[in-house]
């Protein structure tokens, strides 16, 4: 077992003193909420008179979420503790230090600590008469969906769901416009990954599974949840083939419609192979005669020091979407 | 009868148990869960410590929305809000009754309408449910406790993160399913059933 | 000896395979020069009339160098082999491509590959009759500087000085008053690092060294040069306190001074990390009661996948660098 | 003397030679270089072959220029500019002279002059000087090559990557000296000296 080597001081105060870190850095973008682990933007007259746009969840995701925070896309992020929903009263003292009297969406990803400790929030919220809608997250594939579990995993298409829902309330939908706008985009992000390490929580000092030197694992969620199968290392490509076949089973990606891609790597993975990663997956997206009018390729939702990479494909179904995509922020990573 | 003085020496010794078990209860969470239950349970019993000590002169009521509040801000994840609920559930029903089958089984009632789960899930459920109806027929005890948390091992998770594996779950104990063990063991070992 | 884990397809093909997808997935701000692994601005009408701006190097960098080409700041960025120059033929094409009859400045890391491959690159270019200046970056204060030696190395300051002539260029500085911006800025900037591992390059197979579980080394290069001294690993707060002092005693750090500030996760180090980092940077800088004007965290200049983190302080002697620092630019990466 | 047929014999036992030793000129580029040397003269001496036999019935002086150019346009690095120019400057010599001595003198002088290092500095330069020499007065051989390839061993090098080592480059062998050393005895394999 590899012993924990990491640049932090204790494991404790990892989540205080990056939150904090972050924030300094970037006082232009961000805002911490006093006394709590929430962040929220600094512009605050970018906010006036539209919906807040509310995120967050356990952090180790980093840039996620407090990255995205600005002008055209989140009006506040909370961080939770590392992999651990934040709590209610935190994600409450977001909703109110967003409100404009517009009602405040919540994004809100698919795990049962996130979904709960929303929801009391949301309870509070509307006990103050806040309007609160809400949008929960299920893109990862890898994860079979059914009536009797907890359902998908939310994973990096939610930096997508943040940018679509971000720039549509900076042009001044509605609580409604963005709860119907959040509902329709929903299926058509779908996202698989592929591990060749899990992270370590520094809490806990040792990774959350083992693979052998070269082995991989496909499928894992952003903590180290387990995925649907081990084997040995392959060629980039071969690993794109079983990616995409997997997406493809599910979206029928087809010449006919468009295609935005975000390639996401989880944390240990250099950009030298997520390049490679995409050039594969644009080779054989080519193969179909698609090419995606939208990419990204970057770390964007990590899972702390995990080496892997997810690729997300989401169809624009309309062409609003695009536009949405493409519309400028202000935020520290997108 | 659930009091003051019993409730605190309860959660004096649930702090303790937490304190002592936090790793294993963070290493049962890593085959099948995010590695942190016993690290999320330390932050609530510090949190429930802590509050508890600003108390002064608390009824009962204060001392069960104290602890729940503690828990519901300081532990997060999936157990934060379902302890939370639970004590917050008994804080509502003690005026009524310091029955403790009373008292737990609504709390029982507030974690199934927060997170769902039933019973055979592999969930926290697993232990609560089968000691609410000991509770009732006389059963109760640290044996049973014992056997309700053990009972989890075998079962497939349908909530939580555990669910993300299915078939897989198998074979692993459910954390939270140990932690309200705790519970249940510092509840009788701090005089809660005579 | 750890095997080597990559999501790559063979080792021979990193550099043209990691060049085409960049490009392609991002064809709003890049364009590959035919039959090179350069590569140059897809904006050509942002160059028209300007001094080009054309950087480069051994490729392991990611983002750097391609990830800083577009309006704003570089105009074209040749990709050498991992941690190797690009040969003279290919630096030539990136001039003849981005010469608009004004000149073209060379933005060269103080390596003799770098340095021999870019002055025949120039040599070819002079003899077409293209002006051409250069700057030779050597910031990295690691490394004592000496005329009997190749003296210090370019790291991460590199990007700073990318950001600062491309915004000059952009606002159509000529060519000298670009070579006389570098000359003047270079002295200002100063970086030093800390790993945790070593960077393993794909031809290799290993890492360029190894260090034990509990082990750091102050002072590596981007292409694992060693260091000045190794140690067992301490909490940030002292990396901080090392690294600082060392850019002190250079720098004599002072508040009646501006400083920029780039913290640089060396490719396998996640954001976490360098967020906490940067709160303990700022923290000892506090101390001084130095509060940096301009602040940026994250992956800029990599060293493929290893562990650790830069430190660049930049001491903004003149107002005018700090409006080049804040400079909109559209690419990739800044 | 050095004729076209002389040259291609040299090349193809070059190229050989560094297929061979590819791994080990890279780990002997690990300890103070970047790792790389090995890959950089192997791409290298590939675009030699392919280039050579692209020509049909070259002069000398287009066959070096050849080589040089395929040095150049194929390594990278340190070593591309630096075998390149010493081709180079042996193209534009040898109109005047075929004699080794001559050439390789020539050779050196660009060498000197592209990367600025002098005899002690721990680079190739400590393999061409003194085999240049050893040409003049007749001691040119396989061993006093491999002795010129050792004398690097302990030198503090001043020029290029291994200088950032300062004194730790003591004790290891310059990369770049041991690929002169093998440009060197293949020359002699080839029959470049009786
Ligand atoms: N929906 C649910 N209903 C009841 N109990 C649940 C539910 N989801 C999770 N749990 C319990 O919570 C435990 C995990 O808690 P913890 O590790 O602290 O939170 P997280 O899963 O967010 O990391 C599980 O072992 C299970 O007993
Ligand atoms: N300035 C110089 N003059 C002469 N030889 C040099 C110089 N710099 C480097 N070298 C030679 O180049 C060799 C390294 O080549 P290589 O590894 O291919 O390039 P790089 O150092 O760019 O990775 C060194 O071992 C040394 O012999
Ligand atoms: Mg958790
Ligand atoms: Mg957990
Ligand atoms: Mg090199
Ligand atoms: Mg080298």
């Amino acid at each position: 077992m590899k012993e924990m080597k990491k640049i932090i001081n204790s494991p404790q105060d990892v989540v205080p003193e990056m939150v904090d870190g972050l924030v300094r850095s970037y006082p232009e973008y961000l805002k911490q909420i006093p006394e709590t682990e929430a962040v929220v933007r600094s512009d605050q007259a970018s906010m006036k008179g539209k919906v807040g746009l509310v995120s967050g969840g356990g952090s180790g995701h980093e840039p996620t979420h407090a990255g995205f925070v600005g002008k055209g896309m989140l009006s506040a992020a909370v961080c939770g503790q590392v992999f651990t929903s934040p709590t209610p009263d935190q994600i409450y003292a977001a909703i109110k230090a967003v409100n404009q009297g517009k009602g405040v969406f919540l994004v809100i990803k698919n795990y049962s600590g996130d979904v709960m400790n929303f929801e009391m929030a949301r309870d509070m919220a509307e006990m103050d008469g806040i309007a609160v809608k809400e949008i929960i997250v299920d893109d990862d594939i890898a994860v079979e969906n059914s009536l009797y579990t907890q359902g998908k995993r939310g994973v990096a298409g939610t930096v997508l769901m943040h940018k679509l829902l971000g720039a549509a309330a900076d042009q001044g939908a509605s609580l409604d416009e963005l709860e119907t706008l959040a509902k329709k985009a929903l299926p058509h992000i779908s996202t698989i990954a592929v591990a060749l390490s899990a992270a370590t929580v520094p809490e806990v000092g040792k990774p959350g599974f083992e693979l052998a030197d070269d082995e991989i694992e496909y499928g894992v969620g952003i903590h180290s949840e387990p995925g649907y199968r081990r084997e040995k290392i392959k060629p980039s490509k071969e690993l794109v083939a079983e990616l995409l076949s997997k997406i493809d089973e599910v979206q029928h990606l087809d010449a006919t419609h468009q295609y935005a891609l975000l390639i996401n790597g989880m944390g240990a993975t250099p950009l030298m192979e997520q390049y490679i990663f995409s050039h594969d997956v644009l080779n054989k997206l080519a193969e179909k005669n698609i090419t995606p009018v939208f990419t990204k390729v970057g770390n964007y939702m990590t899972s702390i020091d995990m080496a892997g990479i997810s690729l997300t494909i989401f169809e624009l179904a309309e062409q609003k979407w695009l536009e949405y995509l493409n519309y400028p922020v202000a935020t520290v990573a997108w | 009868m659930l009091t003051v003085e019993l409730t605190k020496k309860w959660m004096e010794l649930f702090y303790a148990q937490i304190d002592q078990e936090k790793a294993y209860l963070s290493e049962l969470d890593t085959p099948i869960g995010d590695g942190d239950h016993g690290n999320n349970m330390k932050r609530g019993v510090d949190g429930v410590k802590d509050s508890l000590a600003k108390l002064k002169d608390p009824t009962l009521k204060e001392t069960l929305r104290t602890i729940a509040m503690a828990l519901i801000s300081k532990v997060g994840g999936a157990s934060g809000p379902l302890y939370g609920t639970a004590f917050l559930e008994m804080a509502k029903k003690c005026d009524e009754s310091q029955e403790p089958a009373i008292l737990f089984a609504a709390a029982l009632e507030g974690i199934k309408k927060r997170g769902g789960a039933k019973e055979g899930d592999k969930t926290m459920v697993d232990v609560w449910a089968p000691t609410v109806k000991a509770l009732t027929d006389g059963s109760f005890g640290t044996e049973q406790i014992k056997q309700a948390v053990a009972s989890t091992k075998e079962m497939i998770a349908r909530k939580g993160r555990a669910s993300y594996l299915g078939e897989r779950s198998v074979g692993h104990l459910d954390p939270g399913a140990m932690s309200s063990g705790y519970l249940f063991e510092t509840f009788i070992a701090a005089g809660g059933v005579k």
